[in-house]
C-alpha cells in the first residue's frame, strides 16, 4: 500500500537565479528521488557496457601489476633502471604521488565538513573512496622497492626474539605509522560516512544475498533520531581529527626527503610545499573522477556545474601554492649559495641531456596551463577541465620525479654523479599500479553508493525549514 | 496481558519534518519518555525534542588521543633509549625530536579509533534484529518517510491508550504495532483503524 | 614469539640423533674428562674443536674393544671416513660467536652448555635466540666466574654473584653493556 | 666446524669427507665422487625419496646440478624460521697437527708476473687459500702486492680453468699424452732433437732454467725459445750494446732527488714496481710536523709520455707527446746535459727540455733518467749515457745480472721459430704456458703456422687460443697448486710452497719438463729442492743433509731463498755512439698521420687475466674504464676526426656511456674499437689496450667463452711492436656501450681535492688545507670546527677510536687497495650489464680528478674513497631497522643480516660509498668459487647494503688476541686490507686514542683535512692534502 509521493513544487523561486547564486542542491527532487536515482546505480542489475569495459582494461592491467610484482619478487629490484647513487626512482615517485592523490579525498570530506560548504556532499564520497584506494595503491611500493621484502614486518615494532626496534629517528618508520594511521581513518571516515546509505540499499533492495550483505554492512542502522545525534557528533569529530592528519600524513611523506643531507632535498618548505602538492595532484583527480562518472550515471542534477567550478577555483588556488613551492626553492638555493646546493638547482635547469626537459614540461604543466582557469567558460566546461586536470595529474609525477632523481643523481661529490635511466619494469609498475587502483574504484561505483544519500537529502529545499518537502 | 508482553512499541508514521516535530514534542508533553523519532536524515532539532543530553563521545575521542600519545611516545622512549640503547648517527638516546610524528599518528589513530567505536557503542549498534525491522513499512524510514515510535517498556504506555493517542497526532496511515517476535504475522490491529 | 621462542622453535632440549650414542655423563661425570681434552681448540680458536676419532681411538683401542655401539668408531678409524656428527648449537651464519674470548673472560662452559655431565644424549641447553644472547652481554657480571672454574662443571654462582662480577669485570677489562652490544661485536 | 659459508648440507658434508681424506687426492671429477659408494649411502640418508630412483631416472651429472640448484636455495634456508636446518658437523679422523679449525695459516710463496718473482704471504683457512698478502721481508715486496697478485687467488678457483687433457677437444688421460710424449720424443732422439722445439715465456725459475738446459743436453739440436708479447727486450739489447755485456738496472729511488721518466711508469708498471713506489715516495711524505716545515724537502718528478700513466699523473711536470718525438727530446736533454757525441734539439719542447737538463745537472749523482721498456733503442742508449754522465751509477742506479734465466729478445727468439717452422724444420713443439697464438704479432701469422707441425703440445691454466690449435692441451697447474722458484727484480730468489693440492689433473711446467725427460711421476717440490741443494752446496761445500733441512725449512718460512744478485762494474763502451741509428724523423703531425701505441692493459696486463672477473670489472686508474678497451684520444684529436667531446658522453655518467665507434687502420690490418676521450692524452695520437677481444679465452661447459673489447694484437707487427705512424681512423655511425664508473673528469667542486705546492707548504704548512677558502669569501671559514646540536659520544681510552688517514700526495692510484678489499671481503662481480647501469660492487673506489681544463689538465688526483665511517654518520639515523648502527669504537656497523634493503641510508650518504645488492650478485652455488670466500665475512645475498667497515673481521681478531695476552692492541696489529696492500703506504689506520700511533700524528699535521667535512659528519677518515713540487722554472711558463 506505498503511497505515490506527492511531486514537490517548486517553492523559492529566487533561489535559483540563473548563475547568481551557485546551486550544488538538486532542485527538482524530493527524498524519494534522491533515494532512488542514487542508489538504483548501485541495485540495478542491468550491466553498464562502459563499466564492464572499464574492469576488463582496468582487470588487464592488474594483471601486468600482478606478473611485474611477481617477477620483481623472484629477481630483485634489480629489474628496475635504480643504481647507486640513484637508488629511489620511479617506486618512491609513484608512491609520493598516490599517496598525494589520496589527500585530496579526506582533505575534500574532513576541512570542508567543518567549513559547512554544501558543494561537497555531493562529491565527498568519490573523494573519499579515492583516498582509501590511492592509499592502499601508495601503500604497496614502499614494500615492492624493499630489497628484501619477505622482512618488511621488521618495520613494525613487534617483540620479536632478536630484542631489536624499528629505528624511530627514521623518516620511513614514521612513514609506516603515518600511512597506516592515514589509511585506518580515512577507511572509518568513508565507512561511518556511508552507514545510512547502506541501510538505505538495505531497506531498498530484493531479498537476497546482495541484502544481508548490505544489512550486514549498515551494522542494522535504523535512522533513529538518537543514532543520528550521536552520528553527527562522531562524523564532525572524525573530521576535526582527519584533518590535521592529513597535513602531518604528507608532512611525514616530505620528511622521506627533507631530513635527509641531499642537496634539493632538505629544504624546509618541503612539507607545505608537498602538501599543496598533493591537494593540487587530488583535486585533479577528484575533477577526472567526478566528471567521468557524472557523465556515466547521469549525476548532472547532483554535481552540478557549479561544483565543478569551485573545484576548479581551488585547482587554480593550489597550482599557484606549488608554483610559488618551485619558487621559493629556487630563489632561497640562489640566495644561500652553498655549492653543492646551487650545482643542483641550476644543473636541474640547464642540463637538457639529462632532467632538464623534465623540469621544464612539469613547470608548464603544474604552473602554466592551470592558468587557465582563470576564465569562468574554462572553469565550467568539463572538457576542459578534464584535461587540464590530467595535465596536472602528469605534472605532479614528474615534479617528485625531478625531485627525486635529479638531486640523487649529482649530489656531493663529482666522482659518484650518476643518471638513471628506467627500464620497461619502472614503466610496467607504474601504468600497473594505476589498473590496481581503478579495479576497486570501479566496484565501489557497482556495488556501494555513489553519493552520500542522507546528506544530499538534508539538503533538499525544505528538509529542514517548514516547507512542504516530503 | 500476553499482547502486552509481545509489543515492542507503537508506530506512527509522517511525511514531513515537521509533522514529526510536532508530533515529537506532543508525546514528550503527554508524559512519554520512551519515545524515539525514526527520520532518513538528521532532522534540526529532534535530538532537543527528545531530550538528548550533551553526548559522551568528544570526552571518548579525547582520552583516546591522550592515550594514543602516551602509548606512542613511551613506545618509542622505551625502545630507543631503555631497552636497546645504541649509537644511531650521533644523535642522543632519547632523540624526542624524532619521536613527535609518530606520537601525533598515534594520537589521531586511538582518537578516531574511539570516536568511530564510541559512537557504535553508545548506539548500541549493531543490532541487526531490532524488532522495528519486523514492521515492512519501517522500510521506508531509510527512505523518504518519518517515523515516531512510543516503546511498551514506557510505563503510561498501554496499547489501546497510546494507539489512540498516536491517532490524534494525525499521521499518515494507521498506527502499527510493532511485534518483538518476527514469525507472528500481526493482522492490523481493528481498534486502531483511523479515519 | 612464542612460536620462535618455544623449544620446538629453537630445538632446545631435544637431542637429536647422533650416529654413536656418546654420553657426556658418562665420559665427563664419571670419568671426570676435561672439556679440553677433546674439544682442544676452545682456548685458541673461535670454533670449540670436535675430537678427531683418533681421540676416541686413543682409549677405545684399549678397552671396550669388542663392543657393538663403538663399532661406528673403529670403522671411522680403520676405512679413513670421518664420523658424522648431528650439530647440536646451530648458530645462524651470519652470527659469528668466538669460544676462546668467552672462556677467557671468564665465562664458564656450563653457563651456556648447561650440565653437560649430567646429559646422557647431548642437548641444546638455551635457546640460542639473539635475546638469550644480549641477556648476557648486557649483564655479563650475572655470568662471570673465576677463570679457574671456567672447565669446573660443578660450579654453582656464590650468593654475591653481582658484587663478584663486577669484580670480575674490572679484573678481566670486560667492557660495559654499551659496548658489548655493538653490532660488529658478533655481526660481521 | 664453524663454517660461516651458507653451504648447502650435502655438498658441504661432501666438501668436508674430502678434505678428511688427507693430502692424497684432494679433487675428483664430479663423474668420480658421484659414483663413490659413500657418496651414494650419503644421498640415501640425506635424500631418501630420490635415493632409490638415484641409479636409474636420473644421470649423476644432472642429479648434481639438481642438487646444486636446490643447494642455493639451500643456501638461502637461512632465512626459514626455526626449527634450525639439521646441520651436521664433521670432525677430521687424524687432525695434522697445526690445522685448527678457525685459525688461519699464512704460508709464503711466489708469484711470478711481468718479468719478476714477487714474495707473498697467502692466507690458508682450512686447507683452502683465500687472500694473497705481500712478505715483507721479500726485497721485491716489503709487505705490499699489486692487482694481479691479489687477483690471482680467483684465478686459482677459476671455474672455467682447464680440468682435462684433451685431445683434439676429446678427452684424454695424462697416461695417453706420456705415450704421445714419448713416442715424440724417440722420433727425436734420432735426430738429436732437431725437430724439436720449447716455447716458454721468460723464464725467471733458476730451477726449471737448469731442467730445460739439462733437457737440450739430451738433445743437442733442440732449440729453447721464449716469448712473452709485453717485454723489455729492446731495453736488454740495447744496455748489451752499450755495455758491452747483458745488465740489468736497479735503482735506488731513496737517493734521488730529481726523476726523468721518458714513457716509463715504474710507480705501478715494471719489475720492481712496488719497491720503486715505495722508495720514490719515501722522498715526497713532507709531513714533518708544524715547527720544521720550512725544511721540507721532496724530490720531483718530470715525466714524459703519450697517454696518462699513474707517474705521468703523479709527475710534477708532465710534457704530453708522441710516442715517435720522445727520441728527441731525450737527445735535446742529453745534448743540454753534455753528453758527449750527441747533439740535436727539440723545436717546440726547446723550454721544457732546457729546464729539466739545467735541474738534472744541478743534482749529478742525485738524479735518475729512465727510458721506458716501449721506448727504441736510441732512446735507451740516451739514457744510460745521460746517466753515466750525471754520475749516477753507482749512486742511484746499480747494474746487475739480468734475473732472466736466459735473457734474449723474446720478439726475435719467437721470429726464429716461427722461421724454422716455416721451413718444415720443426716436427714437436712444447708450449709451456703463455698463448703465443693470441698475443703473436699478426705478420708472423703463427696461427696458421701451428697447424702444420706435426705434434703441438700446449701446457696451460686455461683452454685459450693456442690450445685449440695444439693437438694436445694439458693443463696446468696454478702458482698456489705447485712448487716453483723465481728471481726477484734484483735478482733475489725465493721458493713458491704450494697451498693445496691441484684442483684438477693439472701438473707444473717443472714436473712436464721432467715429463719430458723421461721422469713420469716426478714430484715438484723434489725437483726444487735437490736444484737448490746443489746450489746450497755449492757454497756449502761439507754440510750435512741435516743442515740443507734446517736451512731449506727456514727459506720455505722466510720466502727468500739466497741473496740479491752482485753489482757488476760496467761503463759505456767508447764506441757507444755509432749505435746510435739515424733519428727516423718525427714525420709531420698532420692530421692524417695518426700515430698508432700499444699498451699493455693496466689490469688484464698481456690478456692472460682476462678470465679473471675481479680484473676485468677493475676501474683502470685513469680512464676508470671496465669490460672490455677503448681507442684513447686526446679532445683536440677527437675533434679534429669529427668527434666533440658532447657529442657523445651525456657526461656525469657514472655507469654506461654510448660512444662511437670507430675503424682503426694501419697499413691493411683493420680493427674496430669504440673512442674513449682522455684529457691529458698526447694529441695526434690513437693508445689501444692490448689483452682484449679475446675469442677463445677458455673452455668451460662445452663452449669458448669469449672476452669482450676489441683484438689490439691484430693491429700489431713485429717491426712496430710498441707505435706505429699513418693510423687511418674511420668514424661509424652506431654507438657502443662503455661501462665506466667515473665519467666526470674535472674538480668542478673546491675543497675535495686540497693541494699546495712545496713552496706554499714551507710558507704556511696550512695553506693546502684552508687556500680555496680564503680566496672568495675573503674571511678565512673554519670549517673544521662543525658546530652540533648533540651532546657528544665519548671514545676517551680505553675505548679504541678507530680512524684511518690517507695521503694524497703518496697515492699512485694502482688500485691495488682496491683488489686488496676485494678480495678480502668477498665481494662479488657483477658484469658489464650491471657496471653499465651504475651497480659496481667495490666498497673502495679510486677517485681521479683533474684540475686545468678538459684540453690542458694540469694537475691529476688520485683520492681513495672507502667509507669515512662518520661519527654523525647520515646514513645510521634514516635506516629504518637500524641495520647500519655506530659501535662504540666508532665503526660504523654494517649488520647484513638487519637490512631490509630500503636504500635510504646510500642516498643519504654524501660520499656515496655504499653498494647495494640489486640483484643475487654473490655466487653461492658454484663450489670452487665457494672456496675463495673468506669465513670471517658474511657473503651477503640479494637485496642487502653493504659497505667498507674497516675490516672490522680484522679488528675483532686484534682485539680478541691482544685480550687474549691481556695487553692492549699495539698501533700497527691491525691492518686494514687496504692499508697492508698499499706500495706507497699511503693509508694509514689506527687507534687515534693512541697518541704514538701513525694515524694519530698524521692526523695532527697540517694537511689534514675531512671530506665534506663541513656537513657536520665527523669523517673518521681524513686527507692529507697533496704537496707538489714544482720546478720554478717551468711554473711561470
Amino acid at each position: 500500500m506505498a503511497t505515490e509521493a506527492p511531486k514537490l513544487e517548486r517553492r523559492d523561486e529566487e533561489l535559483h537565479v540563473l548563475g547568481l547564486k551557485p546551486q550544488y542542491v538538486p532542485i527538482e527532487h524530493n527524498l524519494q528521488s534522491v533515494t532512488d536515482t542514487i542508489s538504483d546505480i548501485s541495485l540495478d542489475q542491468r550491466r553498464r557496457p562502459y563499466w564492464v569495459g572499464l574492469l576488463l582494461l582496468n582487470g588487464a592491467l592488474f594483471f601486468t601489476f600482478a606478473g611485474v610484482v611477481t617477477y620483481l619478487l623472484i629477481t630483485g629490484v634489480g629489474i628496475w633502471g635504480i643504481n647507486i647513487p640513484v637508488a629511489w626512482s620511479f617506486a618512491i615517485t609513484s608512491f609520493v604521488w598516490w599517496i598525494g592523490i589520496g589527500h585530496a579525498g579526506t582533505l575534500i570530506s574532513a576541512f570542508l565538513l567543518l567549513m559547512h560548504q554544501p558543494w561537497r556532499t555531493s562529491i565527498n564520497r568519490i573523494a573519499e573512496a579515492m583516498t582509501i584506494f590511492a592509499v592502499m595503491t601508495a601503500g604497496l611500493f614502499p614494500l615492492l622497492h624493499l630489497g628484501r621484502p619477505w622482512f618488511f614486518y621488521w618495520l613494525l615494532p613487534y617483540s620479536n626474539s632478536m630484542s631489536v626496534w624499528p629505528q624511530f629517528r627514521s623518516a620511513l618508520v614514521w612513514d609506516v605509522f603515518a600511512v597506516s594511521t592515514y589509511f585506518l581513518v580515512s577507511l572509518l571516515f568513508w565507512y561511518m560516512g556511508m552507514i545510512p546509505d547502506l541501510a538505505t540499499l538495505r531497506d531498498r533492495s530484493q531479498p537476497g544475498l546482495r541484502k544481508e550483505i548490505y544489512g550486514i554492512l549498515a551494522m542494522g542502522w535504523r535512522s533513529s533520531a538518537r543514532h543520528w545525534r550521536r552520528y553527527e557528533t562522531a562524523y564532525l569529530l572524525l573530521a576535526g581529527l582527519a584533518t590535521p592528519l592529513v597535513i602531518s600524513v604528507h608532512s611525514v611523506v616530505s620528511s622521506d626527503f627533507a631530513i635527509s643531507l641531499v642537496p634539493g632535498w632538505h629544504e624546509t618548505v618541503f612539507p607545505p610545499y608537498f602538501v599543496a602538492g598533493a591537494v593540487f595532484s587530488g583535486f585533479a583527480m577528484v575533477i577526472v573522477l567526478c566528471i567521468a562518472l557524472r557523465k556515466a550515471y547521469h549525476l548532472q542534477d547532483f554535481i552540478t556545474r557549479d561544483h565543478l567550478d569551485v573545484m576548479a577555483k581551488l585547482l587554480l588556488a593550489t597550482s599557484l601554492i606549488t608554483s610559488y613551492g618551485y619558487l621559493s626553492e629556487q630563489t632561497v638555493t640562489y640566495y644561500g649559495g652553498d655549492q653543492h646546493d646551487v650545482h643542483v638547482y641550476w644543473y636541474r635547469l640547464v642540463a637538457f641531456d639529462k632532467y632538464a626537459w623534465i623540469v621544464w614540461t612539469l613547470f608548464t604543466c603544474n604552473t602554466v596551463v592551470p592558468q587557465i582557469l582563470w576564465f569562468r567558460r574554462a572553469r565550467r566546461s568539463q572538457a576542459v577541465l578534464f584535461v587540464v586536470s590530467l595535465i596536472v595529474l602528469l605534472g605532479m609525477w614528474l615534479e617528485r620525479y625531478m625531485i627525486i632523481c635529479s638531486s640523487l643523481s649529482e649530489d656531493y661529490l663529482p666522482s659518484s654523479y650518476g643518471f638513471f635511466k628506467p627500464t620497461v619494469w619502472d614503466v610496467l609498475t607504474y601504468v600497473g599500479s594505476i589498473g590496481f587502483f581503478f579495479i576497486p574504484f570501479l566496484l565501489f561505483v557497482r556495488y556501494l553508493p555513489l553519493l552520500s544519500i542522507s546528506e544530499t537529502r538534508a539538503l533538499l529545499p525544505g528538509a529542514h525549514g517548514p516547507g512542504v518537502g516530503r | 496481558m500476553n499482547a502486552q508482553q509481545r509489543v515492542h512499541g507503537l508506530l506512527a508514521e509522517f511525511w514531513t519534518p515537521e509533522e514529526i516535530l510536532k508530533a515529537t514534542r506532543v508525546a514528550r508533553q503527554a508524559g512519554y519518555q520512551d519515545v524515539d523519532a525514526y527520520t532518513p536524515y538528521t532532522v534540526e532539532g529532534l535530538a532537543e525534542e527528545l531530550g538528548m543530553r550533551r553526548s559522551r563521545i568528544p570526552s571518548l575521542v579525547l582520552i583516546g588521543g591522550l592515550v594514543g600519545a602516551g602509548v606512542g611516545f613511551f613506545m618509542q622512549y622505551y625502545t630507543m633509549a631503555v631497552d636497546y640503547p645504541y649509537n644511531s648517527g650521533g644523535r642522543p638516546y632519547n632523540s624526542w625530536p624524532a619521536f613527535i610524528p609518530v606520537t601525533f599518528e598515534m594520537l589521531i589513530l586511538v582518537a578516531s579509533l574511539a570516536a568511530f567505536l564510541g559512537m557504535l557503542l553508545i548506539n548500541g549498534l549493531p543490532h541487526p534484529n531490532h524488532p522495528l525491522f519486523n514492521v515492512a513499512e519501517f522500510a521506508r524510514a531509510s527512505q523518504d518517510r518519518y517515523f515516531l515510535c512510543i516503546e511498551a517498556s514506557d510505563e503510561k504506555f498501554d496499547v489501546h491508550e497510546t494507539a489512540q493517542f498516536l491517532g490524534t497526532l494525525q499521521p499518515h496511515g494507521p498506527i502499527i504495532v510493532v511485534p518483538i517476535e518476527p514469525e507472528a504475522v500481526e493482522e492490523p490491529d481493528p481498534a486502531a483503524k483511523p479515519n | 614469539m612464542t612460536y620462535t621462542g618455544s623449544s620446538y622453535g629453537t630445538s632446545a632440549g631435544m637431542p637429536p640423533v647422533q650416529p654413536i650414542p656418546f654420553s657426556h655423563q658418562h665420559h665427563v661425570g664419571v670419568l671426570g674428562i676435561d672439556c679440553r681434552y677433546c674439544h682442544t681448540s676452545v682456548e685458541s680458536s673461535s670454533f670449540a674443536g670436535i675430537p678427531p676419532t683418533k681421540t676416541c681411538m686413543n682409549c677405545h683401542s684399549q678397552m671396550w674393544v669388542g663392543s657393538e655401539m663403538l663399532q661406528p668408531v673403529r670403522e671411522s678409524y680403520r676405512t679413513n671416513t670421518p664420523i658424522r656428527w648431528k650439530r647440536v648449537y646451530n648458530i645462524p651464519g651470519f652470527a659469528y660467536f668466538d669460544h676462546s674470548i668467552h672462556v677467557q673472560k671468564g665465562i664458564g662452559c656450563s653457563s651456556c652448555h648447561g650440565r653437560i655431565d649430567e646429559m646422557p644424549f647431548t642437548y641444546q641447553q638455551p635457546s640460542l635466540l639473539m635475546t638469550w644472547c644480549l641477556d648476557c652481554h648486557r649483564h655479563p657480571e650475572n655470568e662471570i666466574r673465576p677463570r679457574e672454574f671456567v672447565f669446573d662443571m660443578k660450579y654453582q654462582k656464590p650468593a654475591d654473584q653481582r658484587s663478584l662480577g663486577a669484580k670480575l669485570m674490572d679484573d678481566y677489562h670486560i667492557r660495559d653493556a654499551h659496548d658489548l652490544t655493538s653490532c660488529s661485536v658478533c655481526h660481521r | 666446524m664453524n663454517s660461516r659459508k651458507n653451504l648447502g648440507p650435502t655438498l658441504s658434508r661432501l666438501q668436508q669427507q674430502l678434505d678428511v681424506q688427507g693430502p692424497r687426492k684432494y679433487w675428483q671429477s664430479l663423474d668420480e665422487i658421484a659414483g663413490e659408494p659413500s657418496f651414494q649411502e650419503l644421498v640415501k640418508q640425506e635424500f631418501p625419496v630420490l635415493a632409490d630412483i638415484w641409479p636409474s631416472a636420473l644421470s649423476r651429472r644432472k642429479f648434481l646440478a639438481l642438487m646444486g640448484a636446490s643447494l642455493g636455495l639451500a643456501g638461502v634456508s637461512g632465512c626459514s624460521v626455526r626449527p634450525a636446518p639439521e646441520g651436521t658437523i664433521v670432525p677430521y679422523v687424524r687432525q695434522p697437527e697445526q690445522v685448527t679449525p678457525g685459525i688461519p695459516l699464512f704460508f709464503a710463496t711466489a708469484m711470478v708476473h711481468g718479468g719478476e718473482a714477487v714474495g707473498l704471504l697467502v692466507e690458508s683457512h682450512e686447507g683452502r687459500p683465500t687472500k694473497v698478502e705481500g712478505n715483507p721481508n721479500h726485497p721485491g715486496s716489503r709487505g705490499a702486492t699489486s692487482i694481479f697478485h691479489q687477483a690471482s687467488v680467483l684465478t686459482l678457483y677459476d671455474p672455467s680453468r682447464s680440468q682435462t687433457v684433451t685431445h683434439q677437444d676429446h678427452v684424454r688421460g695424462w697416461d695417453d699424452a706420456e705415450a704421445a710424449i714419448e713416442l715424440a720424443l724417440a722420433e727425436q732422439r734420432k735426430s738429436g732433437g732437431a725437430g724439436l722445439r720449447i716455447l716458454t715465456e721468460p723464464v725467471f725459475s733458476p730451477s726449471l732454467a737448469d731442467q730445460i738446459q739439462q733437457l737440450l743436453n739430451d738433445f743437442p739440436q733442440a732449440k729453447w725459445h721464449q716469448y712473452e708479447p709485453v717485454n723489455d727486450g729492446v731495453a736488454m739489447a740495447a744496455l748489451e750494446a752499450a755495455f758491452g755485456e747483458s745488465v740489468s738496472p736497479i735503482y735506488d729511488f731513496s737517493k734521488a732527488d730529481v726523476v726523468l721518466a721518458l714513457d716509463a711508469d715504474f710507480l705501478s708498471e715494471g719489475p720492481g714496481a712496488l719497491v720503486y713506489a715505495s722508495d720514490f715516495m719515501d722522498r715526497r711524505r713532507v709531513r714533518t710536523g708544524e715547527n720544521d716545515a720550512g725544511q721540507a724537502s721532496m724530490n720531483r718528478l718530470y715525466s714524459v709520455e703519450t697517454a696518462v700513466s699513474c707517474t705521468g699523473a703523479k709527475a710534477d711536470h708532465r710534457l704530453a707527446v708522441r710516442m715517435s718525438e720522445i727520441e728527441g727530446i731525450a737527445r735535446a736533454i742529453a745534448a743540454a746535459i753534455g753528453v758527449e757525441g750527441v747533439s740535436g734539439t727539440d723545436g717546440t719542447h726547446e723550454k721544457w727540455c732546457a729546464a729539466v737538463a739545467r735541474d738534472l745537472k744541478q743534482h749529478r749523482g742525485k738524479s735518475i733518467v729512465l727510458a721506458g721498456a716501449r721506448q727504441p733503442k736510441n732512446v735507451h742508449l740516451l739514457a744510460a749515457a745521460i746517466n753515466e754522465t750525471l754520475g749516477n751509477v753507482g749512486q742511484t742506479i746499480r747494474y746487475i745480472v739480468p734475473p732472466a734465466a736466459k735473457p734474449e729478445d723474446p720478439l726475435a727468439s719467437l721470429q726464429d721459430l716461427a722461421r724454422d717452422i716455416e721451413q718444415g724444420k720443426v716436427q714437436s713443439l712444447f708450449i709451456l704456458g703463455g698463448n703465443p697464438a693470441y698475443t703473436a704479432p699478426a705478420d708472423l701469422r703463427l696461427s696458421e703456422l701451428l697447424k702444420n707441425v706435426t705434434q703441438t703440445f700446449h701446457l696451460s691454466l686455461f683452454k685459450d687460443e693456442t690450445s685449440r690449435l695444439c693437438q694436445w692441451h694439458l693443463p696446468e697447474t696454478h702458482y698456489l697448486e705447485a712448487w716453483s722458484d723465481g728471481r726477484a727484480f734484483d735478482g733475489t730468489p725465493s721458493v713458491g710452497q704450494p697451498l693445496i693440492q691441484p684442483l684438477y689433473e693439472g701438473r707444473s711446467a717443472r714436473e712436464f719438463i721432467a715429463l719430458l725427460r723421461g721422469q713420469r711421476d716426478a714430484d715438484g717440490r723434489q725437483l726444487v729442492r735437490s736444484f737448490w741443494k746443489q746450489e746450497w752446496q755449492k757454497t756449502h761445500l761439507n754440510g750435512s743433509d741435516g743442515d740443507f733441512e734446517q736451512f731449506w725449512r727456514s727459506a720455505l718460512h722466510d720466502g727468500v731463498i739466497g741473496q740479491a744478485a752482485e753489482h757488476k762494474q760496467v761503463a759505456l763502451r767508447p764506441d757507444w755512439q755509432d749505435q746510435l741509428t739515424q733519428q727516423n724523423g718525427t714525420g709531420d703531425t698532420g692530421e692524417n698521420n695518426l700515430e698508432l701505441v700499444f699498451q699493455a692493459d693496466p689490469a688484464i696486463h698481456d690478456g692472460r687475466y682476462a678470465m679473471n672477473g675481479w680484473l676485468q670489472e677493475l676501474p683502470k686508474p685513469i680512464s676508470k674504464l671496465t669490460w672490455g678497451n677503448a681507442a684513447l684520444m686526446s679532445p683536440k684529436t677527437a675533434s679534429k676526426l669529427g668527434l666533440s667531446y658532447e657529442s657523445f658522453a651525456h657526461g656525469g655518467e657514472h655507469g654506461g656511456f654510448d660512444v662511437p665507434l670507430v675503424d682503426l687502420q694501419l697499413d691493411e690490418r683493420a680493427v674496430t674499437a669504440p673512442v674513449w676521450i682522455m684529457p691529458g692524452h698526447a694529441d695526434d695520437s690513437v693508445t689501444v689496450y692490448l689483452g682484449h677481444g679475446r675469442r677463445s679465452a677458455a673452455k668451460a661447459n662445452g663452449e669458448w667463452q669469449e672476452t669482450l673489447g676489441f683484438n689490439a694484437y691484430e693491429l700489431r707487427s713485429s717491426e712496430a711492436m710498441w707505435f706505429a705512424p699513418g693510423l687511418k681512423v674511420s668514424v661509424r655511425s652506431e654507438a657502443y656501450p662503455l661501462a665506466c664508473t667515473q665519467a666526470r673528469h674535472l674538480e668542478t667542486k673546491h675543497g675535495v681535492i686540497r693541494s699546495a705546492t712545496l713552496e706554499e707548504y714551507r710558507h704556511d704548512p696550512r695553506h693546502a688545507v684552508e687556500h680555496k677558502e680564503e680566496q672568495e669569501g675573503g674571511k678565512l671559514v673554519q670549517i673544521e670546527q662543525p658546530i652540533t646540536l648533540y651532546k657528544d659520544f665519548h671514545y676517551d681510552p680505553p675505548q679504541h677510536k678507530w680512524g684511518m688517514s690517507i695521503d694524497l700526495t703518496t697515492c699512485v692510484g694502482c688500485n691495488a687497495c682496491v683488489m686488496a678489499c676485494q678480495a678480502e671481503n668477498n665481494i662479488p662481480v657483477v658484469g658489464k650489464e650491471q657496471v653499465l647501469a651504475g651497480r659496481e660492487m667495490h666498497w673502495l673506489r679510486v677517485d681521479r680528478y683533474m684540475s686545468g681544463s678538459m684540453d690542458q689538465p694540469e694537475e691529476f688526483h688520485f683520492q681513495p674513497l672507502p667509507c669515512m665511517h662518520c661519527e654523525h654518520a647520515p646514513c645510521e639515523y634514516v635506516c629504518p631497522t637500524a641495520a647500519t648502527v655506530h659501535s662504540a669504537e666508532g665503526l660504523n656497523d654494517m649488520v647484513y643480516n638487519r637490512c631490509v634493503g630500503t636504500r635510504f641510508c646510500s642516498n643519504n650518504c654524501p660520499y656515496k660509498v655504499r653498494r647495494f645488492n640489486f640483484l643475487e650478485y654473490a655466487d653461492f652455488k658454484n663450489e670452487t668459487r665457494r672456496m675463495q670466500y673468506n669465513p670471517d665475512v658474511t657473503v651477503r645475498s640479494r637485496g642487502v647494503m653493504e659497505k667498507c667497515t674497516y675490516c672490522v673481521q680484522r679488528i675483532r681478531q686484534a682485539e680478541i688476541n691482544a685480550d687474549a695476552a691481556s695487553r692492549p692492541i699495539a698501533d700497527g696489529e691491525v691492518l686494514t686490507a687496504c692499508q697492508a696492500v698499499c706500495p706507497t703506504k699511503a693509508i694509514v689506520f689506527g687507534d687515534i686514542n693512541d697518541a704514538s700511533s701513525t694515524v694519530a700524528k698524521w692526523k695532527k699535521s697540517p694537511l689534514d683535512y675531512g671530506l665534506l667535512a663541513e656537513l657536520n659528519t665527523y669523517p673518521r677518515t681524513t686527507y692529507l692534502a697533496a704537496v707538489r713540487n714544482p720546478n720554478p722554472e717551468l711554473e711561470q711558463g
